[in-house]
């Protein structure tokens, strides 16, 4: 491992009502992998961003190489070659890759024109290093899917040939293939002595590439260890404050009938093909499938967001037509969406809005409203679910992932569904908060909800499923019991392998 | 043939390339010097009566192609002197089309009209023009095209075979010396304005001040724009009587706006302020019968569409020219005010807003 | 009252109510005559007309849409009262049909908005419908209506215009729509974010249609107190009001982005466009200097609200 | 062949519309289907064309400029003022352009330092430009001959319309600075994903601003060239333009969000309103008609090409 080549030394940032990073101390080494971990708000991306320039801190410096940073933008960072794959989208939809790619450092002829082909060899050379040569250059990012579009952020920063670069959960969007590419592309870029940055929240990523790790909490440092120094376990402790002996809560409750049961479920896009699938009231059932398995589709036929083109629905053994999530709620069933930004919260509006946005009408059935009631609700979801706020007036864009998840949660809690669909619904979150989810989940399958969930992450699945559905490209082509299989037989299922089962 | 072109209208642009209608009147290519004789002139006016009453005995020879094109297609007066048009091409055997712009006066529209008709192969273009200078474009290529170019109301910036409807500014001095009179020549008035850059708005108001500067005693207390419509007089007449309490008179640059202050003195319960405006609308004519409005003028569109084709039709037949390029119609001659004396005649036979409905 | 205070300066439209009481200071200082009982009533009769109609177009802005076509739906619907009042319909009739008319425009202009932005979709029924007053009316002008029906227009109860009670009633009414009901917080929530809105189980159809449908209904009756105002009836007299609609509720706090503001601040900004205009025309400021001074209070004022909106949101 | 295939295939549904009313107008007059009046046609959409590009570029940063239609009236009654004070017409023109390119980037400071929607900024702006030009003119027109327009409005070159070569040349600077240069990018980031051109480095305020400008610069010379039509200033010629430039830009495949489309669709759409103008003037609607007319088909246009759209992304 090189010699330090980037510091930051007592750093805080404060953001209005907060703090989120208090006198931090970071320094990343030449050709190391330093891990940043902590909860949702624990100020990695904060930390990040103060290191890029992007925010200016209030206290504290950082250097690179001994030199002093400016902040003036990221101008300062990218000139010295310090470089990120941020947390959020920062792909300009309706560019081609390419000039996705070369944003601000395009190419161009002799005229000052900017230079297309020239662009577009050069991105295809890049992607082409990432084992993404079937991303199409010349189309728009826009077309692209989720993970071919997080692929191009990558290729964006390694373009910049970096001395640093910070990668802010990455893999959250990535299937396992492309994941095990780019780790492959981090050993390259350790080989060069390039420095780097990664925040995660899949702990199992970690031994595979890291070197030193450092756990933020409540935007203070804890500990800095190295990556074999320390069990998860230990780890997990330091992220959240206290001893968490067990991540995954499942107390075994009796299935009392079927809550909903699917026959033969297709859509129109062809995600779905002829899905039946059946839930017991008291079950937590697991749906297990890769990225772009069809799994978000299913759960949104069900919940009438798409058009179901065949197939039936029942709810309590009665049919049921989801024409729309009106409909949907009706019967008692609840979604928790995979994006809670885009289709979970209304950003601008208070926590106690969102709270009772579903049950809004349950509440005040007389048309009218008494605001004194929303707030004492909310106040009460905020204490149970210990929702980390000033108020239950601040708006949820001011609130970290893991609290808005919350603010998801309470809104189903307050309508009380009888079934409710989770998708991925620890997705971007951290250990404590993904913890209080589970004990969450188990609580309402204890009392006799029915449960589907839909997560990427398999040890989640088999950790807290009573039974577990697996879906490739479509198709149910497996279903198993608690224990049947281990992670190893479903993850084969899950690619295609070995179908069979029932 | 012969010239057919008026005299005193000769830097209209005759350019007369590949038309015989229109030949050049001082370029001479020397080809029919023998042909060449003075145009006949029409000296007597070619129709009878104002208003409703307004008929000719032009006939045209061939089924000529006349168009109009209009100002707008909200104001009963356009639509009037369109049903003028449309009139005359029944009675002397001519085929009308008329036009207007899509949006409410705009000159560039009427400019693509003129050149849409131009297209079209009209003998003969009147239009009303939206702005004297904007339309000459238009005028222009027509007139190259060789077709005749009429004016009503607002002329062209530069002459045209002829112009006819109103004179504004003797409008205004008409309704300005009705007003001194009924004030004895003192007292307060308020004068509501057209829309900025109206021609006829802003030759009215001129006719209206250079009447009341001569008489010392009348003071005009404030002079704003009202838009010639209704909602705006009565909003602007609404904020000025708040200050000047004192008003005997308001002369509204048309009906609409004086219909305007009329509501707002209504409202306000200030019943002895003169109304005056112009042109003599059916809203105008009721509200002189109920003793409301003081005093109207007839400006008589209809009448002034129908003399503007029959004039183009007696060119297009033989090549008779008007006595001047600009024939006002009606004028001062034809007892245009329609006051309490004379509304019930004009309400029974001459109202030119009879044929809109 | 520290409480009353404090919900005050919590409210969105805060800042809008700085700017009138600004504005009225400033006009009692230059304007002499601004502060006469008179005058003050005369500015609540000139502000009836755009107090309703912005007062509806809050309805569809909250929703984050706009409605470029209420001027037009105004004319065209105060155009076809007057029509049926003269060919003898009841009075009471021709304005249940007149508001119907407008339910109906707005729902066809909600039906458009699912497929297509609404800013271009109002635009292009405002075109249209420009077109169908112009046709309605066949280029004439409709005058001397019933004196039943002017009253609307031009009546008093006591010392208080009719007009300005009726805008007072739809303003109330449409306060209490958007605030106290749960019909509110729905709209309220659409605008936030219509996805998740739609995930929340909600009519979201219905609910943007419906605000279309409030926005045109008042732009009808608008329309209609227009013609009784004007004892008259021509196709154009709505044209001035599209855009400075538009301008009342955003000065009065709205953000045209959705889920923020409110009628409260909309009849603050309805307010302060009459009051500019009066204190100008009580001035003899010149008319063609008008429109710059309202163009340069438009962008003060919504500057000023905005920004300070901003520093107040992080406060918290 | 497939090259031709695809490109055809690319062309906004407009494009196609606009086919079928070509062909209705053409059954409907016999005066309709002539070189002339095609000609006609073009230089009658030329200057609402141009300030459709100005929209067009404005449009790709998620906003709209509503002052566009009142910088032209300005420009018109600018370069008449200017020259009746005995400066050189030429001069003048170029003053005026100046001067819509510090409107325009007043109002790309107020859009994008004072976070105002653009829609409301510009639409002060629009008030307070008319105002301007209002006060220059008194309110009417101004007359100020000059071969200068003819020459301009109605000479050929190469038996195309001066105004159509002026034209054609306004399209591909404004195509050139979209596709090919940096600026032209950044307006398309500044549509697309502000946050990502930040965090590139590059100033969204800046390129909004520039963007304004660039936007005056072009309402300028749409306004010279509305200058030649009318041959006089103006104050009130062009109101409205901007909004007619907005339906237009969205008839040629431009979205309100996020930095999709170009300037190419646009020309489509400002010739489908201006096709129908010509159409039904030359087909002699009554003009009390037309304005439901066009209104109309602009709607069903929009209705047609949006439901295009959503099928094909289905
Ligand atoms: N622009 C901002 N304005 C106000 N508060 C902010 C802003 N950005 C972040 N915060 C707050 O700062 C705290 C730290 O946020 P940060 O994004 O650094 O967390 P994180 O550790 O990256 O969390 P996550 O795992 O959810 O990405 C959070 O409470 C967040 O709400
Ligand atoms: N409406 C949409 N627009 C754009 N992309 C979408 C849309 N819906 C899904 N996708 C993307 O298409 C791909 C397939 O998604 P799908 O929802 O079918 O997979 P999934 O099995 O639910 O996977 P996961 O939930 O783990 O992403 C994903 O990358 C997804 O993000
Ligand atoms: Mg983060
Ligand atoms: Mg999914």
């Amino acid at each position: 491992m090189g010699k330090t080549i980037l510091t930051a030394v007592g750093i805080t940032k404060v953001f209005p009502g907060m703090k989120a990073l208090d006198k931090v101390d970071f320094d990343l080494r030449a050709g190391e992998v330093h891990i940043l971990v902590g909860e949702n708000g624990a100020g990695k991306s904060t930390l990040a961003k103060v290191i890029l320039g992007v925010y200016k801190q209030d206290e504290g410096e950082v250097f690179f190489e001994g030199e002093k940073m400016e902040v003036s933008g990221t101008k300062d960072a990218i000139a010295k070659g310090i470089v990120a794959v941020y947390q959020e989208f920062t792909l300009i939809p309706y560019l081609s890759v390419a000039q996705n790619i070369f944003l601000n450092r395009e190419f161009r002829t002799k005229l000052g024109f900017i230079d297309h082909k020239k662009m577009e060899s050069e991105a295809e050379a890049l992607l082409k290093s990432l084992n993404c040569e079937y991303i199409n250059i010349k189309a728009p990012v826009k077309q692209l899917s989720v993970a071919e579009q997080q692929m191009v952020e990558i290729a964006k920063a390694l373009s910049y040939k970096p001395r640093v670069i910070i990668f802010d959960e990455p893999t959250s969007a990535l299937s396992d293939r492309e994941a095990e590419s780019l780790f492959a592309q981090i050993h390259n870029l350790k080989k060069k002595g390039i420095g780097i940055v990664y925040v995660s929240h899949r702990m199992e990523e970690f031994p595979k590439i890291g070197d030193r790790i450092t756990v933020l909490r409540d935007g203070k440092k804890i500990a800095t260890i190295g990556i074999n120094d320390c069990t998860d376990h230990e780890l997990i402790t330091m992220m959240v404050g206290r001893d968490v002996s067990q991540v995954y809560v499942r107390t075994q409750n009796e299935h009392k009938g079927e809550a909903l049961r699917t026959e033969d479920l297709s859509d129109y896009s062809g995600k779905v093909k002829g899905v039946s699938i059946v839930l017991n009231r008291g079950e937590i059932v697991g749906i297990a499938g890769l990225v772009g398995s069809g799994r978000t589709e299913l759960a949104q036929l069900i919940y009438g967001i798409n058009p179901i083109k065949t197939g039936k629905v029942y709810v309590n053994g009665r049919e049921m037509m989801p024409k729309s999530p009106v409909n949907a709620v009706k019967h008692g069933i609840g979604l928790v969406s995979e994006d809670r930004k885009k289709y979970g919260l209304a950003l601008g509006e208070a926590i106690a809005f969102n709270a009772i946005s579903v049950s809004l009408k349950k509440i005040f059935p007389k048309f009218f409203m008494n605001k004194r009631k929303i707030y004492d609700i909310a106040k009460q979801n905020v204490d149970q679910l210990r929702i980390v706020t000033t108020s239950v007036h601040k708006q949820c864009k001011f609130l970290s992932g893991g609290n808005q998840q919350k603010v998801v949660l309470a809104k189903w809690l307050n309508f009380n569904p009888q079934i409710i669909i989770f998708d991925e619904p620890t997705r971007g979150i951290d250990v404590g908060a993904k913890m209080e989810i589970y004990k969450l989940m188990d609580r309402l399958a204890a009392e006799g909800k029915a449960i589907l969930m839909i997560s990427s992450e398999l040890p989640e699945v088999i950790g807290m499923s009573d039974r577990i559905y697996v879906m490739h490209e479509g198709r149910m082509v497996d279903e198993c019991k608690r224990g049947e299989f281990t992670a190893e037989q479903i993850g084969s299922r899950m690619l295609g392998l070995g179908v069979g089962g029932r | 043939s012969a010239p057919k072109q008026n005299n005193d209208n000769n830097n209209g642009g005759n350019g007369g390339k590949n038309d015989s209608k229109v030949e050049d009147t001082n370029k001479d290519d020397g080809k029919k010097d023998e042909t060449k004789e003075e145009p006949k002139v029409v000296t007597e006016l070619p129709v009878s009566g104002i208003g409703a009453l307004v008929s000719s005995d032009v006939k045209a020879k061939e089924k000529y192609k006349i168009g109009y094109i209009a100002k707008n297609t909200t104001n009963p007066y356009m639509i009037a002197q369109a049903q003028g048009v449309l009139k005359a091409g029944e009675v002397m055997g001519f085929e009308a089309v008329t036009q207007a712009p899509a949006t409410a006066d705009s000159v560039e529209e009427q400019v693509k009209i003129m050149e849409d008709m131009i297209q079209q192969g009209m003998d003969a273009i009147i239009v009303h023009c939206a702005d004297s200078n904007g339309i000459m474009p238009g005028v222009r290529k027509a007139q190259e095209a060789g077709i005749l170019v009429l004016t009503i109301g607002t002329p062209a910036a530069e002459p045209t075979f002829l112009r006819t409807g109103v004179n504004y500014r003797e409008t205004g001095e008409v309704i300005a010396e009705e007003i001194a009179k009924a004030l004895d020549y003192k007292g307060n008035v308020i004068i509501l304005e057209g829309p900025p850059g109206a021609a006829n708005a802003i030759e009215r108001l001129e006719g209206i001040n250079s009447v009341f500067a001569k008489y010392p005693d009348i003071k005009v207390v404030a002079s704003q724009t009202a838009n010639f419509k209704r909602t705006e007089g009565m909003q602007v007449t609404e904020n000025l009587i708040q200050k000047h309490t004192d008003v005997n008179a308001i002369i509204g640059m048309n009906d609409e706006s004086a219909l305007g202050a009329i509501q707002a003195l209504k409202a306000a319960g200030m019943d002895n302020v003169l109304v005056a405006g112009f042109d003599g609308s059916a809203d105008a004519t009721s509200a002189v019968e109920a003793g409301d409005m003081y005093v109207t003028y007839n400006t008589d569109p209809y009448g002034s569409g129908f003399v503007a084709c029959a004039y183009a039709v007696l060119n297009l037949n033989d090549g008779s020219v008007p006595p001047s390029s600009f024939v006002p119609f009606p004028s001062a001659a034809d007892k245009p005010l329609i006051n309490a004396e004379t509304v019930a005649e004009y309400k029974d036979s001459i109202a030119w807003w009879k044929v809109v409905q | 009252m520290m409480k009353f205070m404090d919900e005050l300066k919590r409210s969105k439209s805060f800042f809008s109510l700085i700017g009138l009481i600004g504005l009225v200071i400033v006009a009692s200082i230059i304007a002499p005559n601004f502060r006469t009982i008179n005058n003050m009533i005369t500015i609540l009769r000139q502000a009836s007309v755009l107090l309703i109609l912005s007062s509806g177009l809050t309805a569809v802005l909250l929703t984050g849409g706009m409605d470029l076509s209420v001027g037009a739906t105004a004319g065209l619907v105060g155009c076809i009262c007057a029509q049926l009042i003269k060919s003898g319909v009841p009075i009471p009739v021709a304005f249940i049909i007149g508001i119907l008319i407008g339910a109906l425009i707005g729902f066809v202009n909600g039906l458009l908005v699912g497929l297509l932005p609404s800013f271009i979709a109002t635009y292009a029924t405002n075109w249209v419908l420009t077109g169908l007053a112009v046709m309605v009316m066949n280029g004439a002008v409709i005058y001397d209506l019933p004196k039943n029906f002017t009253k609307l227009g031009v009546g008093y109860v006591g010392p208080i215009p009719v007009l300005v009670i009726i805008a007072a009633i739809i303003v109330v009414i449409l306060y209490i729509l958007l605030q106290k009901t749960t019909y509110g917080r729905q709209v309220y929530s659409y605008g936030s974010n219509a996805e998740a809105a739609r995930y929340s189980g909600m009519p979201v159809k219905k609910i943007m249609i419906s605000t279309f449908m409030i926005c045109s209904i008042c732009a009808g009756i608008a329309g209609m107190i227009i013609t009784a105002r004007l004892n008259a009836a021509d196709a154009a007299m709505g044209e001035a009001y599209g855009l400075q609609t538009v301008a009342a509720v955003v000065i009065g706090g709205t953000s045209m982005l959705g889920g923020e503001g409110g009628v409260g601040g909309t009849v603050i900004g309805a307010l302060i466009l009459t009051i500019i205009v009066n204190v100008m025309n009580l001035k003899g400021v010149p008319s063609f200097a008008q429109p710059m001074v309202v163009g340069i209070v438009i962008i003060v004022m919504v500057l000023f609200d905005i920004n300070s909106k901003r520093k107040q949101s992080q406060k918290q | 062949m497939n090259g031709i295939k695809t490109r055809l295939k690319a062309l906004p549904p407009v494009s196609w519309m606009l086919v079928l009313i070509i062909v209705i107008f053409s059954l409907a007059s016999p005066n309709y289907f002539s070189l002339s009046n095609f000609r006609n046609i073009l230089i009658q959409a030329t200057p609402l064309m141009i300030v459709a590009f100005a929209q067009t570029c404005i449009i790709l940063t998620q906003g709209t400029d509503l002052s566009l239609g009142a910088q032209v009236s300005f420009v018109t009654v600018m370069i008449v003022y200017l020259a009746k004070k005995g400066v050189p017409l030429f001069a003048s023109m170029i003053i005026a352009v100046l001067l819509t390119v510090l409107i325009g980037t007043v109002n790309g400071t107020i859009v994008a330092k004072g976070n105002i929607l653009p829609f409301i900024a510009t639409f002060g702006m629009q008030n307070i430009v008319n105002s301007i030009s209002l006060l220059l003119t008194s309110g009417s027109s101004i007359y100020y001959p000059s071969y200068t327009y003819r020459f301009v409005a109605e000479s050929t070159f190469l038996f195309v319309p001066m105004m159509v070569w002026i034209c054609a040349l306004m399209f591909i600077l404004v195509w050139i600075v979209l596709r090919k240069t940096k600026f032209g990018t950044n307006i398309r980031g500044l549509g697309g994903n502000r946050e990502a051109l930040a965090l590139a480095g590059i100033s969204p305020v800046k390129n909004l601003i520039k963007t304004y400008a660039f936007a005056g610069f072009i309402a300028g010379i749409a306004g010279i060239i509305t200058l030649c039509r009318v041959e006089s200033g103006q104050p009130t010629v062009a109101s409205g333009w901007e909004f007619q430039a907005v339906a237009a830009t969205l008839l040629g495949g431009t979205s309100l969000r996020e930095g999709k489309g170009g300037v190419t669709g646009t020309i489509f759409g400002v010739l489908l309103i201006t096709i129908v103008k010509n159409g039904l003037n030359i087909i002699g609607i009554r003009s009390i008609y037309q304005n439901a007319i066009i209104g109309s088909i602009v709607l069903t246009a929009i209705i047609v090409d949006a439901i295009i759209r959503i099928r094909s992304k289905e």
